[in-house]
């Protein structure tokens, strides 16, 4: 086993891997920006090592830098979080070429499944299923014809060149190919000057769901179940579960087979996780593959009763897999919130600034892991992510009930956080039915954020108040606030572009 | 009994309050309340009304004051009449200032004094915390000024234009 | 389902109730005395009762009161905890007899297992195993000589109005029993005025084991395994664990069906537990039923994945058993220390004061079962109990990892606690082989707090120092303490009486 | 450099050390260090010692001054020559003190004044948290005087009887 580690990420992630090096044994190195020196990883670390400035570019996603700290620092082994490096074969081969150890696949299998075309062959080679249709462009209205009839309707029609939604056609039956094949031929010619086009099935409604495996280096491969993911905002998740409401044992059984069979083909190893689409008839489709630990890894760990993280490390140091697939039994079920500081009531607006106070919920089936501590300033640098919330109970109901307690406990004060949203996501009667898709947060999240409001009785909003009026009256030397003219202004600002 | 005005969730309230010891004699918009107030930590206000329990949490964030009560946010203000500007309503008359919501880096200037403006048109692009925000026009009008310039470090509720 | 539901209990185990009843909801009623009014139980109730004094004879420990508060506050059912009036026969009967549900199983069982003498002769004609040996007085050495063959050597003689040691002696062999007799038959009437003696087996380096069960109104009753509870500290359990690393399936099974036919014969429902003696050849001996739920009971919830107090909620509601015997699966292994407000560098005297700093662990496997906050007054007219941390892992030696590094996150500042004293436990090897008896701690005290100073360097003290005098320059204004003379005053208090 | 004389599990130190900003240059009996300091939260101090990180938690309770590094505790005292008394350490030579380590209730007085009592014998018993606990004479003398009663609630720290 490992004597010393380097963990070339921050945040709550830095934190899971060196509480895990801890309970292993191994000495957890961190390193960090200008901005991290006072960081909860750094404080849990036994050594510290700045790699640059606070702009990542400058220092977490510095190769060099990263690289130069582990071998200063005598680690031997490299666990890279999610994020930043951590999907980067290039610093997969680094970490090879500096006679280190990467706590993850071998370069080849990243790279591999790393780009969209050749990880939808490396699924299409081990028989998995893949969104069926053309990747070629369809040589004439026949040639489309021909192939709808294979795939069936509704299919979408694409432009190869294309992307934001030019060129884009959904097809319901056979009467409307030939004119949406005509219109969707002319927008991409005007667009992107380039006609072709091709077709896809359209999955109408879909969930994302996703498949934990994990591998060792003696050809051991299991797959831990899969987790929910469709609770999704704008393509970032925001609730995860395990085990996904949909899914029985079969389809479990079918979904853990075909993700163990793409990662055999590319010649996978470590923690890894196989995205599919899956459709109102259960059918699912291969969507990608994260070459890496991913955040909700812990609803997995509640339910299997298995350590991704220890696991990892253990089968990068070369022991065999702890576990075989008849091993894994699932038990009971868990929810992960992710809590940002952003602002739910204002559009998800960021929130950076200092915690002013933090109370974390505890008791029990409560898992919180998290990079905060009470005075900490949150930056401007770096993705919002404070915590993840998980629960765990016997049935997804109780789960459900123990995440509003949960919840209720959980007091971050001092930046605006995600914790309503996830309070009113949590009494959301949709959400307790497990009737949704990935669009239905963006779908409904005026009526989601409503429920909230229309649940307050005045005496509450009373006591709210008067509690208010005792507060500004013991605080008489801090300036008043003058609600109407700010929330006036929070109204104005909008977001343009997405996290990445 | 001293007398008060608060917005409760956008809702104006007028309150009287007399407070003694841990007593509080309270009426919100005529209902009365006769409630007995601990406060075990600092910012909480754990009331009994009766046998009735209730735990408020108060802090402010940034420009905004929010009272917790179990998992009910409600937003808050007391109005200070003495403080108050005469101009400061912020009503779509006369000039505007468009500030930053959260501190950032402007990473884009999307127009220039003089520029007409729609209302809800973005002016200004932030970003922090790897994403972009649009501050946007509250108002039709014209840009009179724009105090700074790509590449600026802002700070929360520094004025970034000003639109009229 | 119940609709409200009042806790007749505080502290931590009030909290745990509470959270229960927020899970299934049920509103959660408290009670408190004028010392706990700003408690954090009554923080997390929605109603709460004043009932009387601090101390525990006029408020906890009035049934009238409790009673009275149930009433008025129209809840429905009563939750005892654990201690004050939880195995209080005659409690029980005043709940029934105010036409409430007690959480707990009927006044009749209660009193039937509250006695040593009936709960024994329960166990026996449940054909359960007792420690062997007569309950009457012995006519004559001859009987000695005949119920001691009997038995077997080694064997204690005892005498029947005994306590305290005297009239009490250890036989190791025939050859030593007729001087045994005639010295202790002379302690005794010396002592008691009573020269009766009764024989009964040595057990030697005993394990304190015992077996949680649960069943419900319709005549279910299943056991939940095993628990270890051998680290006590006078008579005092201080850390449990779930499993026994000396139990195992056979051994499991065998104990477990025992407790249920004793438990059975005494027609007895809701939680319980059947406290056994086990010998180093692993024969067990009935010991004692407790009536109520156990401190300790985390551990058991962590590794069979039930939730002993919504079950009993439930059971009491009149629902069936939510499993039956061969749903309960044992996974991993949990520890449980209890945090008490005490110095264990100073012969734990007890340690009331505010708490001026907590800082909870958290993170995988982290289970926090606490009924203090920040900024809290421990008082001292309750049990020291403060907060109890679980942690749970795969294995035995992963959770005792785990539990370091948990023990290493947790800060309570402002008063003495037993945290000290379990960092050092967690590193002691003889615990970490599972090396221990119920007077392990006793026989070892010293030593095992002896390792914690062993371990620091010099370096780290040099640290230490540097940081004392930091903080002293930063708080200039505060007195500085002058360690010589508070040092040797420290040493001179002694602890007269055990907690009751 | 300003000099101290510190206490470190019962040992003592003499320390040179020098603060700026965030550096700190120390001795410690002659061990040179060189290191910075942040302070993350109060009483918390994360010391970089090259890249070697220690955090080290200081707090106060009762009368004593505590450090945790990792799981390692230290008491801890810094030596204040001014405020030392010349007869305040309490060798055993003298009158003697017997104060209360915590709060809590006299549930029994086992000696009264003019009575002999042998080092380490129980003089008081008090009551707190459900356990009882003996103050036991740090010598062999005569108990000079009892200063409470049976029944009486003490606070930490009160001095409950002197012994010469």
């Amino acid at each position: 086993m490992f004597k010393k580690l380097l963990i070339a990420n921050r945040g709550e992630i830095a934190v899971r891997i060196a509480r895990a090096c801890r309970e292993l044994g191994i000495s957890p190195v961190a390193v960090y920006s200008e901005a991290d020196r006072a960081a909860l990883h750094v404080r849990l670390s036994d050594e510290a090592i700045n790699v640059g400035p606070a702009p990542s570019t400058d220092s977490y996603l510095r190769i060099d830098k990263i690289i130069d700290a582990a071998l200063r620092s005598q680690a031997e082994a490299i666990h890279p979080g999610y994020g930043f490096l951590s999907e980067n074969a290039e610093f997969a081969s680094a970490v090879e070429d500096a006679g280190l150890t990467l706590i993850g696949p071998p370069a080849s299998a990243m790279k591999l499944m790393g780009s969209k075309t050749s990880a939808r062959k490396a699924a299409q080679s081990a028989l998995a299923p893949v969104v069926p249709g053309t990747t070629s462009p369809l040589a004439s209205l026949d040639e489309a014809y021909r192939v709808a009839d294979g795939i069936g309707y509704p299919l979408m029609l694409k432009a190869s060149a294309g992307g934001g939604g030019k060129g884009m056609r959904l097809v319901h039956s056979r009467e409307e190919l030939q004119s949406a094949f005509d219109m969707a031929r002319a927008e991409a010619e005007s667009s992107f000057n380039d006609p072709s086009l091709y077709i896809e099935k359209y999955i109408s409604r879909p969930r994302h769901i996703e498949v934990q495996l994990i591998g060792d280096h003696h050809g051991q491969m299991v797959y831990l179940g899969e987790r929910e993911c469709s609770l999704q905002r704008r393509h970032q998740k925001v609730v995860e579960e395990c085990p996904s409401p949909v899914v029985d044992e079969e389809l479990r059984r079918r979904m853990g087979e075909a993700a163990v069979s793409i990662a055999r083909c590319a010649g996978y190893y470590n923690a890894g996780t196989i995205e599919f689409l899956v459709d109102a008839e259960k059918n699912f489709y291969f969507l990608e593959m994260n070459t890496r630990l991913q955040v909700e890894h812990p609803v997995t760990e509640l339910v299997t009763g298995r350590d991704l993280v220890h696991e990892q490390i253990r089968v990068a140091a070369g022991e065999k897999l702890s576990f075989s697939q008849s091993d894994i039994v699932m038990r009971g079920a868990a929810i992960e919130c992710r809590i940002y500081a952003e602002d739910p009531h204002n559009n998800f607006m960021p929130s950076p600034g200092r915690i002013t106070r933090l109370a974390n919920p505890t008791g029990p089936g409560v898992r919180l892991d998290s990079g905060i501590y009470e005075g900490w300033e949150v930056g401007v640098h770096y993705d919002p992510l404070l915590a993840k919330l998980c629960v765990w109970a016997e049935t997804r109901p109780m789960a459900i009930s123990r995440l509003v307690r949960a919840l209720g406990e959980y007091t971050i004060e001092g930046i605006r956080t995600s914790l309503p949203f996830f309070r009113a996501i949590a009494r959301d009667e949709r959400f307790h039915r497990a009737d949704f898709d990935t669009a239905f947060i963006d779908r409904h999240l005026s009526e989601i954020m409503d429920t909230e409001a229309d649940q307050q009785d005045s005496r509450l909003a009373d006591i709210a108040a008067i509690a208010a009026v005792l507060h500004v009256k013991s605080h008489a030397t801090q300036t008043a606030s003058s609600p109407q003219t700010t929330e006036s202004r929070w109204k104005l600002y909008g977001r343009l572009a997405q996290r990445r | 009994m001293m007398k008060y005005e608060a917005e409760i969730d956008g809702r104006q309230v007028n309150i009287e309050l007399d407070e003694r010891d841990n007593r509080v004699l309270a009426t919100v918009e005529g209902r009365g309340y006769e409630v007995e107030v601990l406060r075990p930590e600092e910012g909480v206000y754990l009331f009994f009304a009766g046998e009735t329990v209730y735990e408020a949490r108060v802090w402010k964030s940034q420009t905004q004051m929010s009272v917790r009560i179990g998992d009910q946010v409600f937003s808050a203000g007391i109005i200070d009449r003495k403080h108050r500007r005469p101009g400061a309503d912020h009503s779509e008359e006369g000039q505007q200032t468009l500030i930053a919501p959260m501190p950032g880096k402007v990473v884009k200037v999307l127009l220039k004094a003089g520029d007409e403006v729609a209302a809800g048109q973005g002016v200004v692009i932030v970003e922090a915390m790897k994403m972009q925000n649009e501050i946007k026009s509250p108002k039709a009008g014209r840009v009179v000024e724009i105090r700074i310039a790509e590449g600026d470090t802002v700070n929360a509720g520094q004025s970034l234009a000003t639109v009229e």
